[in-house]
């Protein structure tokens, strides 16, 4: 059943990639909407059947894959309640997606091409979240990457989205960057890329490291051999010129994944890909640059979580990113103007919630949060998207205003993905994020203040934007032009139906399932798919706070829903009275912190120059002239005098010959003979 | 001396006998029929010259004659048969030139045979007085060849250059000659090289090996004695030249080796400096000239000299390894050189001969035969594998890395690189440029030449090179 | 005073440098070349008699027989080549010796 | 069969049909069209020949197989074949790329038709026999002799700078290998034989081991070709007509790794060891040097070539990190390049076959009127960045894998090729098959025809598959590297103790 | 009997030394040729000292009155100008005879400062036998006919060389230039001859 879930996306993709042409897009569109809902449901069926099982990680080997030397990598899922989760998330979000887009890209003359990628996309993304080895997941991570690349560059006669797609391969390249070392550095120490080697060798070492005297035999033989039979002062690692015992290579490793997970899940260095990718069919950023890519770095340090467990350097480091990129992207999203580049920033925002909560050690709450924010982030995504349907592909806000008669469906749905995202009381957002604020306001490490504190000044930014956005687009007096308010219209019922069913995801995800993810059922629940460690009490310290820190997030949403009221609504100049008077504010945050410009002057740029100049000085003065160029021009000086000597006169050729002799017969006397 | 033991003597000398013979009465043949004999001349003489190989091989007794002046040992056999070869096919490719270029002189295949015996004697000879007569008689009748286009500056002033040139060396050779009489008593190899063992050099004695090594270097054009060769080779009309390239060379290195090996191999690391250093010297020399070149005839004077260099190379050593190294050497570069000038002979319009490198300009599409052949010759000169110039090269240098002359070695190969690239431009110019005009087709004898030797540079030397390496090794061994 | 086998020597060193000099330093005529040339040859010969002498051998004396007999034919054939040379060319100058170069 | 010599066979019958096609006329295109089929039929039989070595090819088996040796000519060199877990993929490769090659070349090679063919078939007759050349002179002989069909491949049916490009090609490697020719022969005096198992067991003194491996390493680093002696590369690539392009990526380039993997490490373990951060320095260079400098190209192929650099980078690092993983990643890597970038040059010649240029600016929106010719490319330019389930992944992730054991710094370093690589292939991409179709020029290009379709798909089936299932190349290799790798470590390891004994 | 030795000696040493330096530095080739014949007197005086009584005659037969002649004779048939102008003549002068300085000294040396070693006379390869026993030219033609008979036929051949060589270069035959044929002469019958006619009387032919 798992390989079907898994295989079924990838039958699709093949059947529209291969045979599009010939079986037309509507045939194209229905079979493989058909096979991602009979995925979702099927997911669906494990989720629920698995609770009833043993509980036990189930493996299921496919193929050989890799094997050299003590490397082994197989292609092979693994499931368990963790995988379970994702599964349910991204077949649950991706079929919807199909659905919708049904709807939503009728007009558009490649529609089999577009699904043959949302298929690949929910293939590869499954391949990520079922791998049973760090290489297939990087596998599905680099696979997401390039279903990214090739939907976000869908519309490819648009130079902008080329650049946007190329520029989402890129950054997240960079963190694939890390992500690969990490995976090299995990098999040095571990000597395996295999979890179960990994998590057991992880184990022994949180043994070892715990000064238990606890014997290496105990381990298994490769993590014996590489991990935990290094006493923990052994040097286990060499990295980049330093010595590493034990502890500080699990840093360095930790480290290097999250690298890749910053990557991947935008958060703040790596993030800048996300905004720009929201130049997608809008199917595309819910799917992908909401519900299920971007969350892979956040269920990638889930996964790892018994490595993570074992340094709290790097949780420290996790929760520290995480809260700026809460809070630096909920800045940036005030002032957005883009429809979608909004959300987009929010998505941002949210996941850096989701690593506030896997720094501090609550990676519960870290995945009921993204268990939650897919549907309500592909909620508003699809919404957005009906929106900009509505208005004849228009995504600029300020030229929207006053849809709400004209759109009524779309803004209750628009209105409850709001709700949910900022948390209002009882929406599924409100437990998950409140969780996350909870467990970071007790978390041990020494960001966990900041990361609490970050999160609720966040919280009410959140709110704000969100509000902001409803209230520009669906409030106040339309902007748009007559034509175009003349031809909107409500989208069609493939459309509206997904929507719906978010929705009902948005408002009830939390309720059900608040006991489980995070609750007195967790234990039962997750079946060790995530490791705690034995000194990690952030999930039983949460559900002890007091009431006013509890209930502050909701506070703080409150607050930022009666700015925006205020701003948009009440006194509608305000906004921009209040731009005006902070312009310098109002510009570093319209320019996104000014990122993009940075890394043009710090890497691109310079990269082209270097480039160049490599290529002309480098090799063309450099090396050709002084290798092969230089070398035959000093070979024709070399030549030319050589033929002068040949100068015809027999006096000179016997003077050669007299110089010869006497030359041999100096040399023999004074030097040669003994 | 008994009368039984000049019998001996004379049938060891067999050949020359026959070749010496026939020289006279095709001369008288000539001289009778007149002008019109010079084909006659020339078949016979080529038959004259079969007969002798076939006489050396199958029926001479090795052995030592004319006490000790004459040695016919596997050595000299070998080398004999090659020079045997480098004549009969000059001569047979002068065939098709003696007729359109109105060259029809009987002499020139007499004077040839006269000159090979000349060479034969070189090759066998035991002491320093064969070696100088045997040199003059080979070095007087090339003269002569050199300047037998008598109407033609070019031609007279090679034989000019040639033969002052040539005075002043042989000038050195006998005054070395004499340093070595003198300071060992004795004019025969296997003596001198007995009275060196025992008394070791004297100073004397290095100048005389020197002025001998320097008189010797200058018929092979070694450098700095090689200077008469470009001029040498360009004046000559093309049959002389094809024959200068291939007998003469083969001769004069086999009395070297002979020389320096059974003369003096007791004072071999004094000639041995001396070799090394006119190796290098002709090795970077004539690849460097031979780049700035567009006479095809003094590209090949310069890639001579520097395959002469190559062929040092063996010889510095003076391992059996060695010498094995240079026969083999001479070998491949005689076949080498033949199928050269067998197309710089083909080289011919309706208004006459070429021999401009620009001449061949896409010889691939106007003739791909004669490219396809004359491209194999270049790179087997370059010494590129799999053709057998490769495997020259590689003996060679194999006994130089054996006795540890590593800078020999490197300089050799370096300098075989710049060589590939003037072999490489010929190469160019037949198949990357544009077709200039057509030669007229090859003369039948032209094509067996080259047939035959392309044949040999590639693919035949993979099936005949084990019996050729077999001889070679064995003729390597009697020095050692 | 006994004259040594180096006073020969010394002679025939003198003689065959100066025939050396003729050939290179010579900017006159190649006749003079060739003349150079005998000049070294006899140098050779005064050397050989002269081993031949010191040394009680023979051989030395038949060997200087030959040079000056081959010597005898080299200069029949160099002036034979000079004279076509000088038919062609209208000049035996040493410096007009020089179509070919490079 | 088991007294055929295989090896032989597949190694000189492109050598029969060359002389086959030697007989027939080039004057008409009757003619022409039958010169074509039989070098199309004569490589695609060799490479049926080939698969029948595959399939009695015992990979359990570290040693040689299907050795025939004879005596040749004296003086050491014997006639002497035979191939091992290493060799075997690469004899393989060749064969399979061959018949592409032809098939590639059939409309786009207009003169000279004859002439290019028997070249062609005389390389894959040289490629061939360098593999399994048991012989050391015999493998140089190979080795070098190659150079001659490409050098007139390059310089006859190249481009405009072809004679340049054809010189500096030839010059350049002649000049790396006459070094190498003189350890051959050092080697042979120190260990009295040249061949190659033989020499495999003979331990040379480890100041031998220097020089040698720097002779050496000066033939295989310009093959390879390294930093900074990749020069040649670009300017051979880029001239070369497409089916050269091919050879020389897809082949010739792996003669230089072959080189250091079955001469330089077993053979001069001690000095490989010394050298080793040596050349991962400069693989780290050539890995991020070449890459940026192939950000900036405006040539097509020019830009392949030198990703063809910094991909050789992976390669020999990969080798020197001497463990397993690193060689056998190496290993792959070599053969996945051969697919990816021969397929690349087959899609550049696809477009040059059409517009006659390949500045990069000439193009643009291709995938408009060509879209099979977009994904085909898309899914190479993917394999080229080395996207996991490709091909490209494998060897990338292995050999990066195996060095970071050895030594993290550089994989940190190699590690940035990755996202340069995507940078630089992603770059192109967008600029030539993405955007508007704008230019008058490309209104009426054309899709791939159905002999491009044959050339270019089976080389995408093949990228995926190796990609997904790579088992085939480590079985077969398995065997040997472990073997390899072994006689690596025991050798370091005398070694040290040795030393550790001569202090006591 | 050894101050008259060394007396003559010096003589003859001089005499061929400064010949031959005239040889080489006379602006008129027939001064050349004439200091020439001097030097080879000279020499075979020094031969005559040295004990070689017929290489010294063969020196004055066969060069003075051979060899040098003909170079006279060519000398006065190339109807030679004197002297040309020495343009830039002698730039490497002063090099050129540094080095030919240097090797003479070196020369010298190599003559005279080695060793001589006497035990080389005892092994030598053909000892002279004793003048009383027999003379010179005796001593020589014993062996020239018999030891080295090779050589005295290679020299034939080379002089054979010699001769074919300048008649090949030098003879041409002038066309149009009637020659005498004495089997065409001898060969005549009568009836080739004469042809008779019958005259008639009181006519003309």
């Amino acid at each position: 059943m798992y390989t079907i879930i898994v295989l079924l996306p990838l039958a699709g993709f093949l059947i529209a990639g291969l045979f599009g042409k010939s079986i037309g897009a509507k045939a194209c569109e229905y079979t493989l909407s058909g096979f991602m809902v009979v995925a979702a449901i099927l997911s669906w069926i494990a989720f629920i059947s698995f609770g009833f099982g043993e509980g036990e990680t189930l493996r299921v080997p496919l193929l050989q894959w890799m094997q050299s030397g003590t490397l082994d990598v197989a292609w092979s899922l693994r499931i368990d309640r963790l995988t379970l989760v994702m599964l349910v998330v991204v077949n649950t979000v991706s079929s919807l997606v199909h659905v919708y887009s049904i709807g939503y890209m009728h007009h558009d003359p490649h529609r089999a091409r577009f699904f043959a990628y949302l298929s690949l996309f929910t293939f590869a993304m499954l391949m990520l979240v079922t791998s049973n080895n760090l290489v297939q997941m990087f596998f599905g991570w680099e696979g997401v990457g390039l279903a990214s690349y090739l939907l976000i560059g869908f519309w490819y006669k648009k130079p902008s989205a080329n650049a946007a797609a190329m520029k989402a391969f890129v950054v997240n390249r960079v963190g694939d960057f890390g992500f690969a070392l990490g995976i090299f550095g995990v098999f040095a120490l571990f000597g395996s890329v295999n979890l179960d080697t990994i998590f057991a060798g992880a184990a022994d070492v949180a043994g070892s490291l715990g000064g238990a005297g606890h014997d290496a035999a105990a381990a298994g033989a490769e993590a014996a051999s590489h991990g935990a039979a290094a006493a923990t002062g052994d040097v286990v690692m060499n990295f980049a010129g330093y010595a590493l015992t034990m502890g500080s290579a699990l840093t360095v490793v930790c480290l290097l994944l999250f690298m890749g997970a910053m990557g991947k899940s935008a958060q703040i260095g790596l993030h800048t890909w996300l905004p720009d990718a929201m130049e997608g069919p809008t199917p595309v950023s819910a799917l992908i640059h909401a519900a299920t890519m971007v969350t892979a770095g956040v269920f990638m340090l889930a996964r790892m979580s018994p490595l993570f467990e074992l340094s709290s350097t790097a949780l420290t480091f996790v929760t520290f990113i995480g809260a700026t990129t809460a809070f630096f992207a909920a800045t940036i999203g005030l002032v957005q103007n883009d429809i979608k580049r909004v959300i987009a920033y929010s998505t941002c925002s949210q996941l850096g919630y989701m690593f506030v909560a896997l720094g501090v050690g609550a990676y519960g709450p870290a995945i009921f949060h993204l268990f939650t924010h897919a549907f309500f982030k592909a909620l508003l995504f699809l919404g957005a998207g009906s929106v900009i349907h509505a208005v004849s592909d228009e995504q600029d806000m300020r030229r929207m205003g006053g849809l709400r008669k004209h759109i009524p469906k779309t803004y209750w749905m628009m209105v409850i993905g709001t709700l949910a995202l900022t948390g209002f009381p009882f929406t599924a957002g409100y437990y998950s994020k409140d969780a996350i604020i909870e467990a970071a306001f007790v978390g041990h490490n020494s960001f966990a203040l900041y990361g609490w504190g970050m999160t609720v000044i966040a919280a009410a930014l959140t709110s704000f934007y969100s509000w902001r956005l409803i209230f520009l687009t669906f409030h106040g007096k339309p902007r748009a032009s007559a034509d175009v308010m003349h031809h909107i219209h409500e989208s069609p019922w493939v459309m509206l139906v997904p929507l719906f069913v978010l929705a009902a995801g948005a408002l009830f995800a939390g309720i059900l399932f608040e006991g489980a993810f995070i609750g007195e059922g967790y234990g039962e629940f997750w079946h060790a798919a995530l490791f705690t460690g034995s000194d990690n009490h952030v999930l039983h310290d949460m559900h002890e706070i007091s009431f006013w820190i509890a209930f502050l997030p909701t506070l703080c949403m409150v607050v930022g829903f009666v700015t925006a009221y205020f701003f948009y609504i009440a006194r509608p100049s305000l906004a921009k009275q209040t731009a005006d008077r902070n312009r310098g504010l109002y510009q570093f945050l319209l320019n996104k912190w000014y990122f993009d410009e940075l890394y043009d002057f710090l890497f691109v740029q310079p990269a082209q120059r270097v480039g160049r100049f490599l290529w002309r000085t480098g090799d063309g003065k450099v090396i050709d002239g002084f290798g092969p160029d230089g070398v035959s021009a000093r070979v024709m000086d070399v030549t030319g005098r050589v033929v002068k000597l040949q100068s015809g006169y027999l006096y000179h050729y016997a003077f050669a010959m007299l110089i010869g002799v006497a030359a041999l017969v100096t040399w023999m006397m004074l030097g040669g003979a003994s | 001396m008994m009368p039984d033991m000049l019998t001996s003597s004379l049938s060891i000398a067999a050949p020359e006998l026959i070749l010496s013979v026939g020289a006279m009465i095709l001369l008288m043949i000539g001289v009778f029929m007149g002008e019109k004999s010079s084909q006659t001349v020339t078949g016979l003489s080529v038959a004259v010259i079969i007969i002798a190989a076939l006489w050396l091989i199958l029926i001479t007794p090795l052995g030592t004659g004319f006490g000790g002046s004459f040695v016919l040992d596997p050595f000299a056999r070998f080398m004999k048969i090659l020079v045997l070869v480098g004549s009969a096919a000059a001569v047979v490719m002068s065939v098709g030139f003696a007729e359109s270029e109105r060259f029809n002189r009987f002499e020139f295949p007499v004077l040839v045979l006269l000159s090979t015996t000349g060479m034969m004697m070189m090759v066998s000879a035991g002491d320093m007085i064969a070696l100088y007569l045997g040199l003059e008689l080979q070095s007087l009748a090339i003269y002569v060849l050199a300047a037998i286009n008598r109407d033609s500056v070019r031609s007279t002033e090679a034989g000019l250059k040639y033969f002052v040139l040539g005075a002043l060396s042989s000038g050195m050779l006998l005054y070395g000659a004499s340093m070595v009489y003198g300071f060992t008593g004795h004019i025969e190899f296997t003596a001198i090289a007995r009275v060196a063992a025992e008394s070791g050099s004297s100073l004397g004695l290095v100048v005389g090996i020197v002025f001998v090594l320097a008189g010797l270097a200058f018929k092979i054009s070694a450098v700095p004695f090689h200077m008469w060769t470009p001029d040498v080779y360009e004046g000559a009309p093309t049959p002389i030249t094809a024959f200068l390239a291939g007998a003469p060379k083969v001769a004069a290195m086999a009395l070297l080796t002979r020389f320096t090996v059974q003369g003096f191999e007791p004072l071999s690391d004094q000639w041995q400096q001396v070799i090394v250093f006119i190796s290098i010297a002709s090795m970077v020399f004539g690849a460097f000239a031979a780049i700035g070149q567009h006479n095809i005839k003094r590209l090949m004077a310069y890639s001579s000299i520097a395959h002469m260099g190559y062929a040092l190379v063996g010889l510095a050593p003076a391992s059996v390894e060695g010498v094995r190294g240079v026969i083999l050497y001479m070998t491949i570069y005689l076949v080498m050189t033949l199928g050269t000038f067998a197309v710089i002979l083909a080289m011919r319009r309706r208004d006459g001969m070429v021999e401009e490198i620009d001449d061949l300009a896409g010889l691939s599409q106007t003739n791909p035969v004669m490219a396809v052949f004359l491209s194999v010759m270049m790179l087997s000169l370059a010494g590129l594998p799999p053709l057998a110039g490769f495997i020259a090269k590689y003996f060679v240098f194999m006994a130089a890395v054996q006795a540890g002359l590593w800078p020999l070695a490197i300089i050799g190969v370096l300098a075989s690189v710049v060589g590939l690239y003037y072999y490489l431009r010929l190469v160019k110019v037949m198949w990357f440029d544009e077709p200039a005009e057509a030669f007229v087709p090859m003369a039948i004898e032209l094509r067996a030449v080259l047939w035959v030797t392309g044949l040999i540079v590639f693919p035949l030397y993979i099936f005949v090179g084990g019996p050729i390496f077999a001889a070679a090794e064995a003729a390597a061994k009697t020095f050692f | 005073m006994e004259i040594g086998l180096g006073h020969y020597l010394t002679v025939a060193a003198i003689l065959f440098v100066t025939g050396v000099f003729g050939i290179f330093m010579n900017r006159k005529n190649i006749i003079t070349i060739l003349m150079s040339v005998e000049l070294i040859l006899l140098a050779v010969n005064i050397n050989m008699v002269a081993f031949s002498a010191f040394l009680g051998d023979l051989v030395g004396q038949v060997f200087a027989l030959f040079i000056l007999t081959v010597a005898a034919a080299e200069a029949a054939i160099g002036l034979a080549i000079l004279v076509v040379f000088f038919r062609n060319r209208g000049s035996i100058a040493v410096d007009d010796v020089n179509t070919m170069k490079g | 069969m088991t007294d055929w010599p295989i090896l032989s066979t597949v190694t000189f019958l492109p050598l029969v049909g060359a002389l086959l096609i030697l007989f027939i006329k080039d004057d008409n295109e009757l003619a022409r069209r039958n010169v074509r089929n039989v070098a199309l039929l004569t490589t695609v039989f060799t490479f049926i020949v080939s698969l029948w070595v595959w399939i009695n090819f015992d990979a359990s088996d570290p040693g040689f197989q299907m050795v025939e040796r004879s005596e040749w000519i004296g003086g050491s060199i014997t006639y002497h074949m035979g191939v091992d877990g290493i060799s075997m993929l690469f004899v393989i490769l060749t064969t399979f790329l061959m018949p592409l090659c032809i098939l590639a070349s059939f409309e786009s090679v207009k003169v000279r038709v004859k002439d290019y063919m028997i070249a062609f078939l005389v390389l894959e007759t040289l490629v061939i026999g360098v593999f399994c050349a048991l012989d050391l002179v015999l493998f140089y002989i190979f080795f070098e002799g190659g150079l001659i069909p490409m050098f007139l491949i390059i310089g006859v049916w190249g481009g405009k700078r072809r004679i340049y490009a054809s010189y500096k090609f030839f010059l350049y490697t002649f000049l790396g290998s006459v070094l190498m020719l003189i350890a051959i022969m050092a080697m042979y005096w120190n260990a009295g034989t040249t061949s190659i198992p033989d020499l495999l067991q003979h331990k040379f003194p480890a100041e031998m081991q220097t020089w040698l491996w720097l002779a050496f390493f000066a033939s295989f680093a310009v093959k390879m070709p390294m930093w900074p002696v990749h020069t040649w590369l670009p300017d051979a690539h880029v001239e070369a007509p497409t089916a050269g392009s091919v050879i020389l990526a897809g082949i010739l380039l792996k003669l230089g790794g072959y080189g250091f993997l079955r001469f330089s490490l077993p053979m001069f373990p001690l000095a490989s060891a010394d050298f080793a951060p040596f050349v991962f320095t400069l693989s780290v260079v050539a890995i991020i040097y070449t890459s940026l400098v192939a950000l900036m190209q405006e040539d097509i192929k020019k830009l392949i070539a030198y990703s063809s650099v910094a991909h050789m980078g992976f390669v020999t690092m990969g080798i020197f990190a001497a463990n397993e993983q690193g060689v056998q990643g190496a290993i792959f890597q070599m053969l996945s390049h051969g697919l990816v970038s021969g397929a690349l040059f087959l899609c550049v010649g696809v477009v040059y076959d059409r517009m006659h240029t390949r500045e990069i600016s000439a193009y643009g929106g291709l995938v408009n009127r060509m879209p099979h010719y977009a994904v085909v490319m898309l899914i190479f330019t993917m394999a080229n960045v080395g996207l996991p389930g490709t091909s490209g992944f494998v060897g990338e992730f292995l050999t990066l894998l195996g060095v970071f054991q050895v030594n993290s710094w550089v994989a940190i370093f190699a590690t940035t090729g990755v996202i340069l690589s995507a940078g630089y292939a992603l770059w192109l991409y967008r600029r030539v098959i993405f955007g508007a179709l704008e230019k008058e020029s490309l209104r009426s290009i054309l899709d791939l025809s159905g002999r491009e379709k044959l050339l270019l798909y089976p080389l995408v089936a093949l990228v995926i598959f190796f990609g997904v299932y790579p088992m085939p190349v480590f079985d077969v290799t398995a065997a040997s590297v472990e073997s390899l790798v072994n006689s690596y470590t025991a050798a370091l390891d005398a070694a040290a103790s040795g030393s550790v004994a001569a202090l006591h | 009997m050894l101050g008259l030795q060394a007396f003559f000696f010096y003589i003859f040493a001089f005499i061929a030394v400064g010949g031959a330096l005239m040889v080489v530095f006379a602006r008129n080739p027939v001064h050349s040729v004439l200091f020439l014949i001097l030097t080879f007197v000279a020499a075979a005086g020094l031969f005559l000292l040295a004990g070689a009584e017929f290489l010294a005659l063969i020196l004055i037969v066969v060069y003075v009155g051979a060899v040098a002649i003909l170079f006279l004779f060519v000398v006065m048939m190339l109807d030679l100008d004197l002297a040309q102008a020495k343009k830039g003549a002698l730039k490497y002068a002063p090099f050129g005879l540094i080095i030919g300085l240097v090797l003479l000294a070196e020369l010298v040396v190599a003559g005279t400062g080695s060793v001589y070693q006497p035990e080389l006379a005892k092994s030598t390869a053909l000892p002279m036998p004793p003048l009383y026993e027999m003379s010179n030219i005796r001593a020589l033609g014993s062996v020239l006919y018999t030891r080295y008979i090779l050589f005295f036929q290679l020299a034939g051949l080379i002089l054979f060389v010699a001769m074919v060589g300048a008649i090949v270069l030098t003879l041409r035959h002038k066309q149009g230039l009637k020659r005498q044929s004495i089997p065409a002469q001898v060969g005549r019958t009568p009836a080739t001859a004469i042809e008779i006619r019958k005259v008639e009387s009181g006519r003309g032919i």
